[in-house]
C-alpha cells in the first residue's frame, strides 16, 4: 500500500532524462580531451554531481518520495562532503 | 504517528526505507574508497595522470552508457508494472541484464588486456613503475572491482525480480521488490559515473 | 537458563514455538526477544574470554620483566582483548541485546522490521566471531598490531592479521544491518498515537547509534578490505615503501572508530535515562534535551577523529580543528550528566542493586569523561597519549560506562527477561566488590600514565611498579565480584521468586506486558497517548 | 605533576591542573549532590516524589556554562600547544632515527650516538625518521612526544633546563619489542657537550660490519656475545653447522657466506631451529650486496678470534 498517489513516470521522461544524461557524459569527455589539467577535473566532478542528481531524482523517483528519503539523502551527501573537507584540513595545510 | 503499518503484514515504504539506507552504507563504503583516491591523487598528481593514459577511454565510455541505458529501462521497467504491461516490465528487465551482461563482458576484456599487458598489483612490470602509477593500477583494479562485483550482484537481484514477475508475485499493486532492484541498480550507475572520469579522463 | 520457565505462565516467548524444539528452536526463531538473549548468551562467553585475557596481561605486568608469558603472547593477548572487547562485546553489547529484546516493546510493535534480517546478522555476527577466535590459532600465529591495526605494522607483520581484518570487517556488516533494522522499525513501527516525542528515550538513544552503525561503519569496513588487498597484491595504499601514507589508514581508522566510541555509550545512555526515573518515581527532566544531544552526539560524534592522532604528524591546523571539535562533543554529555541528577531532585529513590549500578555509571562516566577533556587539548594529549593515561581513560569509559550500564540493564530488566527476581542481597554484595575492584584496577593506571608509562608495554621500568601492583590486585578483586554477579544471575533465572507484570513501578509500555512476554509481545493494538515516564 | 624538565613542562602541567581543577570541581560536587539526593530523597525518607517541570531556562545555563568553560580549555591546551610546532631559528639539529628497535641519534658533524646528548639551556630541534614502521619518541619529562612516520618528515623540539639523565621511550606500538625499544637523554653543561661533540665518537667501531649490524639494529635481536635475544646470536656463528627447517623439513647447512646472505634477504626460508618465522624481515631493499660482504667478513674476523 503507497501512501497517497502513487507516482508514475512516464517512458518518455525516463527518455528524456537519458538523453541528458548522454549528453553530460559526451560534455564531460570532450571537455577533458580538449584541456587537460586541474580545471578540467573540477568541471568533470561538476558534470558528474549534476548526472548523479538527475539519477537520484528521476530513475530512483527522489523527486516524487516522502521527504524523509530526500531528508535522509541530504543528510548523507552532506556528510561525506564534510568527511572530505575535514581529512582534507590535514593535506591542505600540511 | 501518521501512518502505523502493523496492521497488514505488507509495509512497502518501510521495504524501501530498509533499501535506501543499505544504499548509505554502500555510498559510505564507495566514499572512503574515493577519500582514498582523492588524497592519492593529490599526492601523486603527475603519476596518476601517466597511469591513466593506460586505461582505453572508449571502453569506459561505451561502459558508462550501457549503464546509463541499462539504468534507464530498469526505470522504465516499473513504469510498465505500474500501468500493468507485464510482458514489456519482462522485456526491458531482460534488456538491463543483457546490458549488464555487455558490461560484464566489456570489463573481462579490458582486465584481460591490463592483466595481459601486466599491468596489475604485484606484476614485475607494475613494480618497476613509480609509486603513484603503481597505486593508481591499484585503485583502478580495486575500485573496478568492487564495482563489478557490485554489478554481479545487481544482476542476481534483477534476475530474481524477473522471475518473481514471471510468475506474478509482482504486480500493479506489489511491485516494492522490483523497485528495491531498481534503487540498487542505480546505485551502481551512480558510483560508475563517478569512477568513469576519476579512472579513465584524467589524462 | 531458559529451562524450567515454562511454568510461569503459559505462552511466554521461553516455551516452544514454531516448528522446532530445543536449540533448534532458538537458532531458528526470527522473534526479537530470542535473539536477544542469543546475542546475550554469546556477548557473556566472549566478555568472560576477553575479560580473562585482560587478567592475565595484568598477572603478567604483576612485577617488571618477563612473568608467566612471553613478549609476543603479551602483544597478542593485547590484541585479541582489545578486538573481543570492542568488536564482539561492547559495539553489540546493549544495542544487539537490550534493543533487541526492548526495542519493539517499548514502541509498541510485535517485531522488528525485518526479523529475517535480524536473525540474519546474528549469523554474520557468528561468522565474524568464529573468524576472530580461528585467527589466534594456526598460521603464524595470533595478530600482534593492537586493535587498531595501524599501517604500516599491520602490513608487514606476518601473524594471522589477515584473518583478524577479515574478523572485524565481517562484523562490522552485522553492525550495521541491525542499525538497519532499527532505523526502519522506529521509523515504521511504533504504536498508534506514539509521535516521535512520546517515544521512551531508550528507543530514542538506539536511533541515534543505529544511523552511527550505518553510516560509520562503511568506512572501517573498506579500509580493512584496503589493508587486506595491500596484504595481498603491495598495491601501496598504505605503505610507505611503495609509497603509501600511513596517516591516510589512520584518518579512515578513525573516521570509524571515534564514532564507534559513541556506539558504545549512547545506547549505555539510553539505558540509565530509563533507569533513574524509574527509581526516583519521577518524570525524566529534560526530555528533549536529552533526546537532541542524543542525536548532537550523533552528529558531531563524526567530526572529531583526529583527537586519536595529535602526535602523527597531521597538520597543525587540523590538530586545533580537531581539539575545537572534540571539546563541543562534550557539551551534550555534560547535559546529559546534569539532567540524569536534576531527575534525581525530589524524587522518591530506591536503592537496589540496579540504581548502584547507574549510579557507578554515572560517576565513572565523569571520570572517564573529564580526562577525555585532558585528552582533547593539545598541550596535555601531547605528554599523555599512548600512555595509561589513554588506558584507564577508556577502561573507565568503556568498562565503568558501558560495562556498568550493561550491569545495570541486565539487572533491570532481568525480570522482564526471564520472569524472575534477582537476589537483591547477593547482588549487593557483588556490586560492592566489582565497584571497588574497579577502581583499585584502573585509578592507579591514570597516575601511571601521569608519570609517562606508555601503552603495550609488555615490560617496564622499575619506577612504575607501584602503580602496576596495585592494579594487578584491582583486577583480582573485580573478577570476584563479577563471578558473584554472575552466579546470582544464573541461579535467579532458576530459582529466583517469580517476577511480577512490573516490579519496578515503570511506566514505559514493557511493564504493562506479562514477564516474561508473550510471543507476539502485545495481545490488542497498542494505542499509547501520554508520555512516556508519566508518574502522577 | 611529575619532574618536568624542559620549556614545555611547566606550561603542559599548568594546562592540565587547569583542566584538573574544573574536572575535581565537577566531579565532587556532582557526586556529592547525587549522594546527597540519594540520602534525602531515599524512598524511606520521600516515599512520594513531586513531579517537576522541564526548565528551559536551566537547560540553557547548563549548556552554555560548560560551552564556555571547554572553550576555555581548548584555548589553554592550544595555547601551549602552539610553540610546540614553531622552532627557534638557532635550534641546533638532530636527526633521529627510530627502527625496530633501537634509537640513533646523528649530530650535524656526522657524528652517530645512541645516546642523546644536549647542552643545559639550549634549543634543539629534533628531525624524526623512521625506516620500517611507526614509532613515537616519548621523552616523559620534557613532556614531548611525536610519532617517526615511515616516509613522512617530522620534528619535534625543545630546551632541556635541567641537568641530568631522561628516559626516551617509544610510544607506538611497533611490534615484539617495542616495550624495550627505550634509550637516554643526557642534558650536560655547555662544556661538557661540546668536549662530548668534538671527541670521535666510541660508539661507532672501526669495523665497517659492525657498525652495519648496529645502525640496522640487527644487534637488537642478535647478540654479539652469546646471549639469546629475539633472533640465534652472532657469536661463533660464521662456519658453523646449523640446524634449519626449510618447508617443515629438517637439515643441517654450513654457515657461509651464501647461507648469511640468504637469511639476510629471505629469512623465512630456513628457520633456525628454536625460532619462529616471521619474526625477521627480509632486509632485501634496507641492506646491500656490498653491506652483505661486510658483514659478512665482520662474522669471518669474528670467528677467527681465540675465544
Ligand atoms: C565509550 C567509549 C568512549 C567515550 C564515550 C569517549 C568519550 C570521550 N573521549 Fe575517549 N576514547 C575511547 C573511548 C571513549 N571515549 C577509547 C576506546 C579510546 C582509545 C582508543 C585507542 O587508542 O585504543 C579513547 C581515546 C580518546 C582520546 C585519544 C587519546 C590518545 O590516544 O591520545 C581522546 C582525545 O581527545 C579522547 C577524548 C574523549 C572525549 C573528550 C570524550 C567525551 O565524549 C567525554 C564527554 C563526557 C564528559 C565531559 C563527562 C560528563 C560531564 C560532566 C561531568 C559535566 C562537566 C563537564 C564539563 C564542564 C565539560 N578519547
Ligand atoms: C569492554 C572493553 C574492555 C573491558 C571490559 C576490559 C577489561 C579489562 N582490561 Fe582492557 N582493553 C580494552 C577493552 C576492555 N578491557 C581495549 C579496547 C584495549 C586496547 C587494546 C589495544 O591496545 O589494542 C584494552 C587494553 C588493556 C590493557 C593495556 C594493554 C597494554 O597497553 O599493554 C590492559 C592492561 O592492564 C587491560 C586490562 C584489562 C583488565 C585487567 C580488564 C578487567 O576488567 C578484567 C577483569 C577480569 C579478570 C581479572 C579476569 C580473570 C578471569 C578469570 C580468572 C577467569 C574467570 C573465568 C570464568 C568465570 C569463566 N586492557
Ligand atoms: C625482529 C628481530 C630481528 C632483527 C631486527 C634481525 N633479525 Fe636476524 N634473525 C631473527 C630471528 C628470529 C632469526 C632466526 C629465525 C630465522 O632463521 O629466520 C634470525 C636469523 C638470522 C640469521 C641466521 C642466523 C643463524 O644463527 O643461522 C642471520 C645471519 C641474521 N638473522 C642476520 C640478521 C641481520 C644482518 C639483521 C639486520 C640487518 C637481522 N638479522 C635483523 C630476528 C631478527
Ligand atoms: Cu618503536 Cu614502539
Ligand atoms: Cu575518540
Amino acid at each position: 500500500m503507497q501512501h497517497g498517489e502513487v507516482h508514475i513516470t512516464s517512458y518518455r521522461a525516463h527518455g528524456v532524462i537519458l538523453v541528458l544524461l548522454l549528453f553530460l557524459t559526451a560534455i564531460t569527455i570532450t571537455i577533458t580531451w580538449v584541456d587537460a589539467g586541474s580545471f578540467s577535473v573540477g568541471v568533470a566532478m561538476l558534470v558528474a554531481c549534476v548526472k548523479a542528481t538527475l539519477v537520484l531524482f528521476y530513475f530512483m523517483h527522489l523527486k516524487f518520495d516522502a521527504l524523509v528519503f530526500k531528508v535522509f539523502a541530504g543528510m548523507v551527501f552532506f556528510l561525506l562532503a564534510v568527511v572530505f573537507v575535514v581529512t582534507f584540513f590535514d593535506y591542505l595545510f600540511r | 504517528m501518521e501512518h502505523t503499518a502493523n496492521h497488514e503484514h505488507r509495509d512497502d515504504k518501510g521495504s524501501k526505507m530498509g533499501m535506501w539506507i543499505f544504499i548509505f552504507t554502500e555510498l559510505l563504503l564507495f566514499g572512503g574508497l574515493f577519500l582514498v583516491y582523492a588524497v592519492s591523487r593529490a599526492k601523486f598528481f603527475e603519476d596518476f595522470h601517466i597511469a591513466a593514459h593506460q586505461l582505453n577511454v572508449f571502453v569506459g565510455a561505451v561502459n558508462t552508457i550501457v549503464l546509463l541505458v541499462s539504468s534507464m529501462t530498469i526505470a522504465m521497467s516499473i513504469t510498465a508494472i505500474q500501468k500493468n504491461q507485464k510482458r514489456v516490465a519482462l522485456m526491458l528487465l531482460g534488456i538491463t541484464l543483457t546490458l549488464a551482461f555487455v558490461f560484464m563482458v566489456n570489463k573481462y576484456f579490458e582486465w584481460g588486456g591490463k592483466i595481459h599487458h601486466q599491468l596489475y598489483p604485484g606484476s614485475d612490470i607494475v613494480l618497476t613503475l613509480k609509486h603513484g602509477q603503481v597505486l593508481f593500477f591499484g585503485l583502478y583494479f580495486f575500485m573496478t572491482g568492487l564495482h563489478a562485483f557490485h554489478i554481479i550482484v545487481g544482476m542476481a537481484l534483477i534476475g530474481y525480480v524477473f522471475f518473481q514477475i514471471k510468475n506474478d508475485k509482482i504486480k500493479p499493486d506489489n511491485f516494492q521488490l522490483l523497485e528495491n532492484a531498481g534503487l540498487y541498480w542505480h546505485l551502481v550507475d551512480l558510483i560508475w559515473i563517478f569512477l568513469f572520469p576519476l579512472l579513465y579522463l584524467i589524462t | 537458563m531458559t529451562s524450567n520457565n515454562s511454568a510461569l505462565h503459559p505462552g511466554s516467548y521461553l516455551d516452544q514455538q514454531g516448528k522446532y524444539k530445543g536449540i533448534l528452536g532458538w537458532l531458528t526463531s526470527t522473534d526479537h526477544k530470542r535473539i536477544g538473549i542469543l546475542y546475550l548468551m554469546c556477548i557473556l562467553v566472549f566478555f568472560l574470554v576477553g575479560v580473562t585475557l585482560g587478567g592475565v596481561m595484568k598477572l603478567e605486568l604483576l612485577r617488571p620483566g618477563e612473568q608467566y608469558i612471553d613478549a609476543q603472547t603479551y602483544n597478542g593477548f593485547f590484541t585479541v582483548h582489545g578486538i573481543i572487547m570492542i568488536f564482539m562485546v561492547v559495539i553489540p553489547g546493549l544495542a544487539a541485546v537490550f534493543g533487541n529484546f526492548f526495542l519493539p516493546i517499548m514502541i509498541g510493535a510485535k517485531d522488528v522490521a525485518f526479523p529475517r534480517l535480524n536473525l540474519f546478522s546474528w549469523y554474520i555476527y557468528i561468522v565474524g566471531a568464529a573468524i576472530a577466535v580461528l585467527s589466534q590459532f594456526g598460521g603464524k600465529g595470533a595478530p600482534d598490531t593492537g586493535w587498531t591495526f595501524y599501517a604500516p605494522y599491520s602490513i608487514d607483520s606476518n601473524t594471522n592479521v589477515t584473518t583478524a581484518v577479515l574478523a572485524a570487517f565481517v562484523l562490522g556488516f552485522s553492525s550495521i544491518l541491525t542499525g538497519l533494522n532499527f532505523i526502519v522499525t522506529i521509523h515504521r513501527m511504533r504504536a498508534k498515537g506514539m509521535t516521535w516525542f512520546k517515544m521512551p528515550l531508550f528507543p530514542w538513544s538506539l536511533y541515534a547509534t543505529a544511523w552511527i552503525q550505518v553510516l560509520a561503519t562503511p568506512i572501517v569496513g573498506i579500509t580493512l578490505l584496503m589493508v587486506i588487498a595491500e596484504r595481498t597484491f603491495r598495491i601501496g595504499f598504505f605503505d610507505p615503501s611503495l609509497g603509501g601514507d600511513p596517516i591516510l589508514y589512520q584518518h579512515l581508522f578513525w573516521i570509524y572508530s571515534h564514532p564507534a566510541v559513541y556506539i558504545m555509550i549512547l545506547p549505555a545512555m539510553g539505558v540509565i535515562t530509563e533507569i533513574i526515573p524509574t527509581f526516583c518515581q519521577r518524570k525524566v527532566f529534560g526530555y528533549q534535551a536529552i533526546v537532541l544531544s542524543s542525536l548532537a552526539i550523533a552528529g558531531v560524534g563524526y567530526l572529531v577523529w583526529g583527537h586519536h592522532m595529535f602526535t602523527s604528524g597531521m597538520s597543525d591546523f587540523s590538530r586545533m580543528a580537531f581539539s575545537f571539535l572534540t571539546f563541543i562533543v562534550a557539551i551534550p554529555s555534560a547535559i546529559k550528566v546534569f539532567n540524569w541528577i536534576a531527575t534525581m531532585y525530589k524524587g522518591s529513590i530506591k536503592i537496589n542493586t540496579t540504581f548502584l549500578y547507574s549510579i557507578s555509571f554515572i560517576f565513572q562516566f565523569m571520570i572517564g569523561g573529564l580526562t577525555g577533556l585532558t585528552l582533547g587539548a593539545l598541550a596535555t594529549n601531547v605528554h599523555v597519549h599512548d600512555t595509561y593515561y589513554v588506558v584507564a581513560h577508556f577502561h573507565y569509559i568503556v568498562f565503568g560506562g558501558m560495562g556498568f550500564a550493561f550491569f545495570a540493564a541486565i539487572h533491570y530488566w532481568f525480570p522482564k527477561m526471564f520472569g524472575r527476581m534477582y537476589n537483591e542481597k547477593l547482588g549487593k554484595i557483588g556490586w560492592a566488590i566489582v565497584f571497588s575492584g574497579f577502581t583499585l584496577l584502573y585509578f592507579p593506571m591514570f597516575i601511571l600514565g601521569l608519570q609517562g608509562m606508555p601503552r603495550r608495554y609488555f615490560d617496564y621500568l622499575p619506577e612504575y611498579s607501584g602503580g602496576h601492583f596495585i592494579s594487578s590486585i584491582g583486577a583480582f578483586v573485580l573478577i570476584t565480584g563479577i563471578i558473584i554477579m554472575v552466579y546470582n544471575l544464573f541461579r535467579s533465572a532458576k530459582k529466583g521468586e517469580l517476577a511480577p507484570a512490573n516490579p519496578w513501578d515503570g511506566r514505559t509500555l514493557e511493564w504493562t506486558i506479562p514477564s516474561p512476554p508473550p510471543l507476539e509481545n502485545f495481545d490488542n493494538e497498542v494505542v499509547v497517548t501520554e508520555h512516556p515516564y508519566d508518574y502522577k | 605533576m611529575f619532574q618536568g624538565a624542559s620549556n614545555f613542562a611547566k606550561g603542559v602541567d599548568s594546562a592540565f591542573f587547569f583542566i584538573f581543577a574544573i574536572s575535581i570541581f565537577f566531579l565532587v560536587g556532582l557526586t556529592i549532590v547525587m549522594i546527597w539526593f540519594m540520602v534525602h530523597y531515599n524512598r524511606k525518607r520521600h516515599p512520594k516524589a513531586e513531579q517537576i517541570k522541564d526548565n528551559m531556562k536551566l537547560e540553557v545555563t547548563w549548556t552554555v556554562i560548560p560551552l564556555i568553560i571547554v572553550m576555555l580549555m581548548f584555548y589553554y591546551g592550544y595555547a601551549v600547544f602552539k610553540p610546540m610546532r614553531q622552532v627557534p631559528d638557532d635550534a641546533m639539529v638532530v636527526k633521529v632515527t627510530g627502527r625496530m628497535w633501537n634509537w640513533s641519534f646523528e649530530y650535524a658533524n656526522g657524528k652517530i650516538s645512541n645516546e642523546l646528548v644536549l647542552p643545559v639551556g639550549k634549543a634543539v630541534k629534533l628531525n624524526l625518521f623512521s625506516p620500517d614502521v611507526i614509532h613515537s619518541l616519548y621523552i616523559p619529562a620534557f613532556r614531548i612526544k611525536e610519532d617517526m612516520v615511515p616516509g613522512k618528515d617530522n620534528y619535534m623540539w625543545f630546551i632541556p633546563n635541567i641537568e641530568g639523565t631522561y628516559e626516551i621511550l617509544c610510544a607506538e606500538y611497533c611490534g615484539l619489542r617495542h616495550s624495550f625499544m627505550e634509550a637516554k637523554t643526557r642534558i650536560v653543561t655547555e662544556e661538557e657537550f661540546q668536549k662530548w661533540f668534538a671527541e670521535e665518537t666510541p660508539i661507532v667501531p672501526e669495523d665497517k660490519g659492525l657498525a652495519i649490524l648496529q645502525n640496522n639494529a640487527c644487534t637488537s635481536c642478535h647478540s654479539l656475545d652469546g646471549s639469546k635475544l629475539v633472533g640465534p646470536t652472532f657469536k661463533g656463528l660464521f662456519g658453523s653447522e646449523r640446524l634449519v627447517m626449510e618447508n617443515g623439513v629438517e637439515k643441517t647447512v654450513t654457515a657461509d657466506s651464501t647461507y648469511i646472505k640468504r637469511a639476510i634477504l629471505e629469512p623465512d626460508k630456513e628457520i633456525v631451529k628454536g625460532f619462529a618465522p616471521g619474526m625477521m624481515r627480509a632486509y632485501d631493499k634496507v641492506i646491500t650486496e656490498d653491506d652483505i660482504k661486510a658483514i659478512v667478513a665482520y662474522f669471518e674476523s669474528q670467528s677467527k678470534l681465540p675465544n
